[in-house]
C-alpha cells in the first residue's frame, strides 16, 4: 500500500465531498447507484488506495467524512449485517488479495449488495482456531470442501463467506492451513439455525459438503491461511468494543435508571453493587476515549484487547445485578420464540434476555480467557505455555 | 452445634431419588418439556415421586398418611431436584404449601387444614401458598421495613368479605398445576380450589423454563379459613421460611450439577492439543467453586435443621444459606456456560437450564441483597445514614 | 472530551525525573531512609528535584519564579514519585499548600501568600496545609452529611484570636520537615511558621514509612491571615483537591511500579523448571491488572486535566480516579507480595514500601468507599433508606 | 500401628485419667516429672501407639482427655513454639522412624523439654519444595550438609529441626531427596533473623555449613525423603485453619466492633463490604464446623486444603477492609521495632499490623496458588499441567 497522499487534509476532503455531493444530488439520485458512485469516488473507505473504494487519505479523517454524507442526507446502508464484511472481510482482503479479487468483491461489499459471513470456528476448534478440521482437497483447477463450522452470523443471507481450511493434515496445525472466499450459493453449503441460550437464533451452524470452491476465490498462498487468518482477527478485536459511549451509557445506565425510577428496590448492598459497577464503567469509558485518542494519534495500543475483555466482563455483571434488582420482575422472561436478529442486541428487551445474551460477550470474538493469554504474552511478555502441539503434524494431535 | 452431615437414612433417599431422575428426568427430557408454550411439568414424573416414592407426603406425619420425616429429609430431596433441575412442584406443594399447613392445622387432627393435608400426602391433590417467589422469608421484612413501599407487608394480603376473596398476586410459584391455593386474607389463611369460581390463573412466561410461575386473580373467589388472623400469618412464615431454607438445598444441587458438568467438559475438551482442564486459568476457578460449594453445603445443612427443629437460629440460618447459596447457585451456573465455551451459549445443551434456574432462585425468597441487610438487622450492624 | 494523552513536554518531563530518580533514589536507599526513628525524607534528592529541576515552584507562576505549568504536568511527576516511592514532600508542599495558596493568593502579586509562593517556587522552604491527610476533598463532605458526625466539617477549624490560633489536627501530610503551616481557622487561612512559639509537632508512626505524617496542636501560634472567610475555606478546596486529584497519578505510579516488579519476577522466578510466569493462574492476574492500569492512566489523565484547567467535572473526575486508584494500586502492591512469594513478605524486598505506601494513598484524600459516597450523591443515585 | 484397641471408650479412659491424677497430684507434683509421667501413662496423645505416649485409642477421645487435664489443673506447656513438634515433627518420627528414634525424640518433643523447627524452604525452592538444592554427602557413617533453609520459625530456640535434603542431583528431583533430623546445635548450624514487612522477626534463615549428621538421625530410607516429607506436610496443612471459631470469632469480629463502636465510619460501601464478609466469615465457619464433625465421624474430606485457602483470603480482605475502615487511624502504625515473636499472631496490635501480617496467610503453609491445584488435582481430578521437571535429572533442570 503506497503511504498516504499528504496533500489530503480535512479542508481538501471536505471539498471533494462537496463536489460530489454536488455532481450526485442525494435527494434525487437512486441510492445503489450514489453509494456505486461514491464508492468509486474514493468516498467510501478514504485510507484504502484508489481504485479500491478509498483515496490512501488518512484514516483519522473517515469520521468527518460520513459525518458529511449523514448531514447531507446521503443514501447510506444499514451497518448491522454488513459489520463482517466492512471489518473482517475487507480489510482481508485488501492486504491478502489480488487485483482481481479486490475488484470483484470490495464495491458490493461496501455498498451492502452483497452480504459476508465468517466460516472460522468450529465444534472442535474454538478457542484453537488453528486446530480446525474443515478439509479441503484439491479437485482440479479448484478444491472439494468437506467441514462444519459454527457461531456463523448472518449465514442465512449471505452472498459470501470467508472460509479457513485444513488443506495439509501431516504438518504442524498452524502450517497447513488455506484461506478462501466461499460463494454461500454454491451447492452443499447447507444452513442451518444455531439457537442460543436467550431462546434466538443469531447465529448459525453451516455445514459443508462436497463444495467446489474455485482456486481463483483462494485468499493468500496454500498453506498461508493463518496468517491471512490472523489479518482477520487482529480486526475484529478492533472492531468489537471500541465504540465512543457517553456516561452511563449502555448497560449501566438501565441500572441507574431502574435504581432512580423505584425506590422500593434500594438495599445498601445494590447501592454499593451498582455504585462499583458504576465506577467500572466510567474508567472503562475513559480508558476507550483514551485508546481512541491514541489511534487518532496514530499510536494504537495493545488496549483494544483490554476493551473487549472489559466490555464482556462489565455488560454481564451489571445486566446479572440490574436482574436481581427488580426481584419479582427478574423472574420473569419477555418471549422465548425463536427469533434469527439479524444482529447481536445487548441492550434490547427485558433484563432477562440482557442477561443471558451477556453470558456470549466473554465467549464470542476471543474468549475473555484467550485475551488474557494474549496481554500477558504479547503485551507483558510473560511466556508462553509449555506448547505440546505446534510441533506434531496436526492429524496427531489428540482432541 | 448443628448436626451438619449427611445421616444414613438421609444417603439412602438421596440414592433412590437420583436414581429415578437420572433415569426419568435426563436433561434432554427436561429442556424438550420446557419448549416454549407449553408447561414445563412432567406429570408422569411426578406421580412416580410424590406417589411411588412418597415424596409428597415426606414431611407429613405418619397419623395423616405421611412419611413423618422432617424438612432436614426434604432438603436432601430438594438437592437431588436442583441437580437435575427437575419440572415438579415439590418445592411450592410439597414443602411450602404442606409446611404452611401443617402450621396452620397445628394438633388438630379434624380440621380442613388436616384433611387438606392428607390428600397431599397422598399424592391425590397439590396446592400453592399465594404468595409472590420473591417474598423475603421474614416476618417483618426488612425491605418493607427499609424503603416505607406502599405494601408495606411481604406479601399481598387478600380482602375476604364473608369468605370471599379478592385480590391479586403476581408470580406465585408452582401454581399453574396445583389444585388448593393457599390464600393470605387480612383475617386469616384461606384455601381456595383452583377452579372455583372467581379465580384467574395468567402464566407468566417464566425465566427459569423449568419451574412455572404464574400471576392469580380472585374476584369474589370462595374460600375455607384455615386458620384465623395471627396464627394464619404465622403459618404463612413457617411456609415461606422452609421454601427458603430447602431453596438453599436446591442451590446447593445446582451448583454440584454445575460444578461436575463443567468438569467433565474440562476433562474431555481438547484444545491446543491438551485436555482444557490442564489450562491453570480454569483450574483455579474450578476449585474455588468447590471450595464455595463445601460452604454452601454446610450453610444449607444448618438451615435445614434448623427449620426442622424450630431453632432460634432459623432466620439467620436461612438468610446466610439463602444468600450464600444464591451467589454460589449462579456462579457456578455461569462458569459451567463460560468454560464450555460456545457450546454453553446453546440451547442444546443443558447448561442453560441451571444458569436460568439459579438465577430465578436468587430471586426466589428474597435476593442476596435483601437476605445481608436481614442479616444486619439480625445481628446489629446498621447500614450507614 | 479532556485531552488523556501525554504531551511532549510531558513525556520529557517525565523521563528527567524517572533518570534522576533512578539515579538518586533506589529502593535500597528508600528503604535505608526509612528504617524506624528516622525522618525518611531525602534531603538531598528533594534539594535536586525542588531547586535543580525546579519541581517545587512547576505550577508557581513564572511572575513568582516558578515554572508556570499546571497541574496537568504536576501529575507526571506525581506519577513518578508514586514509582519509586520517594521520599520527598512534593505532594503535601509543591502540590496541596502551593495549590492552597496559590488560590488564596488570587492576583495579589503583593500579599503574604505571594511572598510564601516565591520562597516555595524557589525551595527554600517548604509548606503544609493542616488537613488530616484522610480529608475528603470535597467542599459539603458527604462524610459529615451522612453521618451526622461531631466533626462536621470535613477536617478540623482552629479558632483564631487576634491571629493567635488554637487547636489540633492528627495525620498531617509532609508536615514534619516544612517550614511553614497553612491552617484553616474560623475566620480564614493563615500561615504560621512552624517554628514559631506554641506550635507542636508529634511525629506519628507512620504505615507507610516513606512518608511522614504529624499530629499538630497549636496553643495560641501566631499567624499571619493569608485569605479572609470563605476564600480561604475555597483556598483549602482547592488544596485538598489538587492533591487528591494528583494522588490518583501517584497511585498510578504506584501500580505500574508493582506490576513491572510482578512481571520481571514472574519471568526470571523457576518453579518446577518453568518460569513461573507462564503458569496461567499467575498470568491472568498480571493481565487483569494491567488492563486496570490502562484504566486507571485514563482516569488519573481526565482528573488532572480536570483540576488543571478548572473543568466543572472535577469533583467527579478526582472521586473517579482516586476510588479506582486506589482499587488498583492497592491490587496491584497487593498482588506484588503473593507472586513474589515468601520473598515479597520479607523486609528487604521493596514490594513492603509499595504496599504501604498503597493502602495508605487509598485513605488518603477519602477511601474509595466515601469516594463512591461521593459520586452516588453528585449523580442522583441515593443510597437506600 | 496396631489397630486401636477396642477396649478404649469415654469411660475407660476417664478411670484412667482419674486413677492418674490420684497418682501424680497436679497441686504437689514437679510439672516436668507429672508431664513425663503423663507421657508413660499413654495419656499424652492417646491414639499414638503405647510406649509412644499413646495407648492406641480412638483419637477422637483426645479432646476429652485435654479437658480432663485442664478441669484438674494439671500442669501444661505453651503451646505456642511446639506446634512444629507436636504438629509435624511428631507425626513424622511416628510414621517412619525406627524404634530408637521414637524413644529419643518423643518425650520430650510432647513435655516440651525440646523445641523443633522446620527446614525445608529455601529461598529456590518455595512452591516447588521437590527442587530443593541442600546438599547432603556421604562421609563415614554419617552426612555432611551444606545449604540454606528459609520461613524457620522458632529456629532461633529449637533443639532439633526436621530437615529435607538432596542426597543424588542426578536422579529426578523427588527421588534425590533424604530426610533427617538436624541438632539446631552442632557447629556450622547458623540461625539468622529474617525480617517480615511487619517489622517482626518472626522467622529465620537457617545456614548450614559443613554440618555434620550422624546416619542415626536419618528419617526414612536414602532417596526416600520425598514420601517422609509428604507425611510432615500433610500433617501441616491439617494443623492450619481447622480451629473452632464462634459466630464473628477472628478478624471478622473486630471489624464489627468498628463499625458498631464507631457511626461516624459508616458508609453504604463499607456495610456491604462488612456484611459480604460476614456471610464469608459464617459460611467458612459452618464448612469448619462440617469438617470438625467429618473427621469426628472418622470421614475426614479433602476440606482441610479448602479451609486454608479460605481462611487465608478472608483474613486478608477483612484487615484490608479494617485498615480503610477506621481511616485516618488506619494511617497509623503501632510499631517498627523488630521484635522475635515465638509464634504468628494475626489478631493481635492494631489494624496496620493485622493487614500487613494477613499477606503472609496465602504465602506460608502451602500457597493459596498450590492449594487450589491440589483440589482441582486431587479433589477434582483435573489433569495437571504439561510437566517438564519430573523426568529430568534435577541437576539439569532450569533455575
Amino acid at each position: 500500500m503506497p503511504p498516504p497522499a499528504p496533500e489530503y487534509d480535512a479542508s481538501r476532503i471536505a471539498v471533494l465531498i462537496k463536489e460530489f455531493l454536488t455532481a450526485h444530488d442525494p435527494a434525487t439520485t437512486d441510492p445503489g447507484e450514489f453509494l456505486r458512485a461514491r464508492f468509486d469516488a474514493g468516498l467510501a473507505w478514504i485510507h484504502y488506495p484508489v481504485g479500491a473504494g478509498g483515496l490512501g487519505a488518512p484514516r483519522d479523517l473517515q469520521a468527518e467524512v460520513d459525518r458529511a454524507f449523514a448531514a447531507a442526507s446521503a443514501p447510506d446502508r444499514v451497518i448491522g449485517p454488513l459489520v463482517i464484511g466492512l471489518g473482517m472481510a475487507a480489510p482481508t482482503i485488501l492486504e491478502h488479495g489480488h487485483a482481481d479479487q479486490r475488484a470483484r468483491y470490495l464495491r458490493p461489499l461496501w455498498t451492502g449488495e452483497e452480504l459476508w459471513c465468517q466460516l472460522f470456528s468450529e465444534p472442535g476448534a474454538g478457542s484453537d482456531l488453528a486446530g480446525l478440521a474443515t478439509r479441503a482437497v484439491r479437485d482440479g483447477d479448484g478444491w472439494i470442501v468437506n467441514g462444519q463450522k459454527v457461531w456463523t452470523s448472518v449465514a442465512h443471507r449471505a452472498d459470501f463467506g470467508i472460509l479457513v481450511t485444513r488443506t495439509d493434515p501431516d504438518v504442524p496445525k498452524h502450517r497447513g492451513l488455506t484461506y478462501f472466499i466461499c460463494d454461500m450459493k454454491a451447492p452443499g453449503v447447507d444452513v442451518r439455525p444455531l439457537r442460543q441460550l436467550t431462546g434466538q437464533a443469531e447465529f448459525n451452524e453451516v455445514f459443508l459438503t462436497d463444495v467446489h470452491i474455485p482456486d481463483s476465490a483462494r485468499l493468500g498462498a496454500v498453506g498461508d491461511g493463518w496468517r491471512v487468518a490472523r489479518t482477520t482477527l487482529m480486526n475484529e478485536r478492533v472492531s468489537i468494543g471500541g465504540g465512543a459511549i457517553p456516561r452511563e451509557g449502555g448497560a449501566i445506565g438501565l441500572l441507574t435508571t431502574a435504581w432512580r425510577d423505584r425506590p422500593e428496590l434500594r438495599t445498601p448492598a445494590g447501592h454499593t453493587t451498582m455504585m462499583r459497577l458504576w465506577l467500572r464503567a466510567e474508567t472503562a469509558r475513559l480508558a476507550v476515549d483514551r485508546l481512541r485518542q491514541q489511534m487518532a494519534a496514530g499510536a494504537a495500543g495493545p488496549e483494544g484487547s483490554a476493551a473487549k475483555l472489559v466490555f464482556a466482563e462489565l455488560n454481564q455483571e451489571i445486566t446479572g445485578a440490574a436482574l436481581e434488582l427488580v426481584e419479582g420482575d427478574g423472574l420473569r422472561y419477555d418471549d422465548w420464540t425463536m427469533g434469527r436478529p439479524g444482529t447481536a442486541d445487548f441492550l434490547g428487551r427485558g433484563p432477562g434476555y440482557r442477561y443471558l445474551r451477556a453470558r456470549g460477550n466473554s465467549i464470542e470474538g476471543g474468549t475473555s480467557e484467550i485475551l488474557r493469554n494474549i496481554i500477558a504474552e504479547r503485551v507483558l511478555g510473560l511466556p508462553a505455555e509449555p506448547r505440546v502441539d505446534t510441533t506434531v503434524p496436526w492429524k496427531d494431535l489428540p482432541r | 452445634m448443628t448436626d451438619l452431615l449427611y445421616s444414613e437414612i438421609e444417603n439412602e433417599l438421596r440414592g433412590e431419588v437420583r436414581g429415578m431422575l437420572a433415569d426419568r428426568a435426563p436433561w434432554k427430557q427436561v429442556l424438550e418439556n420446557a419448549q416454549e408454550g407449553r408447561t414445563p411439568y412432567d406429570t408422569d414424573l411426578w406421580r412416580v415421586l410424590a406417589i411411588e416414592m412418597g415424596l409428597a407426603g415426606l414431611i407429613v406425619p405418619e397419623s395423616l398418611g405421611g412419611s413423618g420425616a422432617s424438612l432436614r429429609e426434604a432438603a436432601v430431596v430438594c438437592e437431588e431436584l436442583g441437580r437435575f433441575v427437575a419440572p415438579v412442584p415439590f418445592l411450592g406443594s410439597a414443602v411450602v404449601a404442606t409446611a404452611t399447613l401443617l402450621a396452620a392445622a397445628g394438633d388438630d387432627p379434624a380440621g380442613p387444614g388436616a384433611e387438606l393435608l392428607t390428600a397431599l400426602a397422598a399424592g391425590d391433590r397439590t396446592a400453592a401458598l399465594v404468595v409472590p417467589f420473591s417474598t423475603l422469608p421474614f416476618s417483618t421484612p426488612p425491605a418493607a421495613t427499609a424503603s416505607g413501599s406502599a405494601g408495606a407487608g411481604p406479601y399481598p394480603v387478600f380482602s375476604a368479605v364473608g369468605g370471599a376473596l379478592t385480590g391479586s398476586a403476581r408470580n406465585v410459584v408452582d401454581a399453574i398445576g396445583a389444585d388448593v391455593l393457599l390464600v393470605p386474607a387480612a383475617d386469616g389463611l384461606y384455601a381456595v380450589p383452583a377452579d372455583g369460581a372467581g379465580v384467574t390463573r395468567d402464566p407468566v412466561v417464566s425465566l427459569d423454563i423449568t419451574r412455572p410461575i404464574t400471576d392469580i386473580t380472585f374476584d369474589g373467589a370462595a374460600g375455607t379459613l384455615l386458620a384465623a388472623g395471627a396464627r394464619g400469618a404465622e403459618a404463612i412464615r413457617a411456609g415461606v421460611g422452609a421454601g427458603a431454607a430447602l431453596l438453599a438445598s436446591e442451590q446447593l444441587g445446582i451448583a454440584e450439577a454445575c460444578l461436575e458438568q463443567t468438569v467433565a467438559y474440562l476433562k474431555e475438551r481438547y484444545q491446543f492439543g491438551r485436555p482444557i482442564g490442564s489450562f491453570q486459568g480454569l483450574k483455579h476457578r474450578a476449585a474455588d467453586l468447590w471450595v464455595s460449594i463445601t460452604q454452601a453445603r454446610a450453610a444449607a445443612r444448618h438451615a435445614a435443621v434448623c427449620v426442622a427443629t424450630g431453632d432460634p437460629d432459623a432466620d439467620a440460618a436461612t438468610a446466610v444459606a439463602q444468600a450464600h447459596g444464591s451467589l454460589v447457585a449462579v456462579r457456578a451456573a455461569e462458569e459451567n456456560v463460560q468454560m464450555h465455551g460456545g457450546i454453553g451459549f446453546t440451547w442444546e445443551n443443558p447448561a442453560h437450564l441451571y444458569l436460568k434456574r439459579a438465577k430465578a432462585t436468587a430471586i426466589g425468597f428474597g435476593t442476596p441483597d435483601r437476605h445481608l441487610l436481614a442479616l444486619s438487622e439480625l445481628f446489629h450492624l446498621p447500614a450507614a445514614g
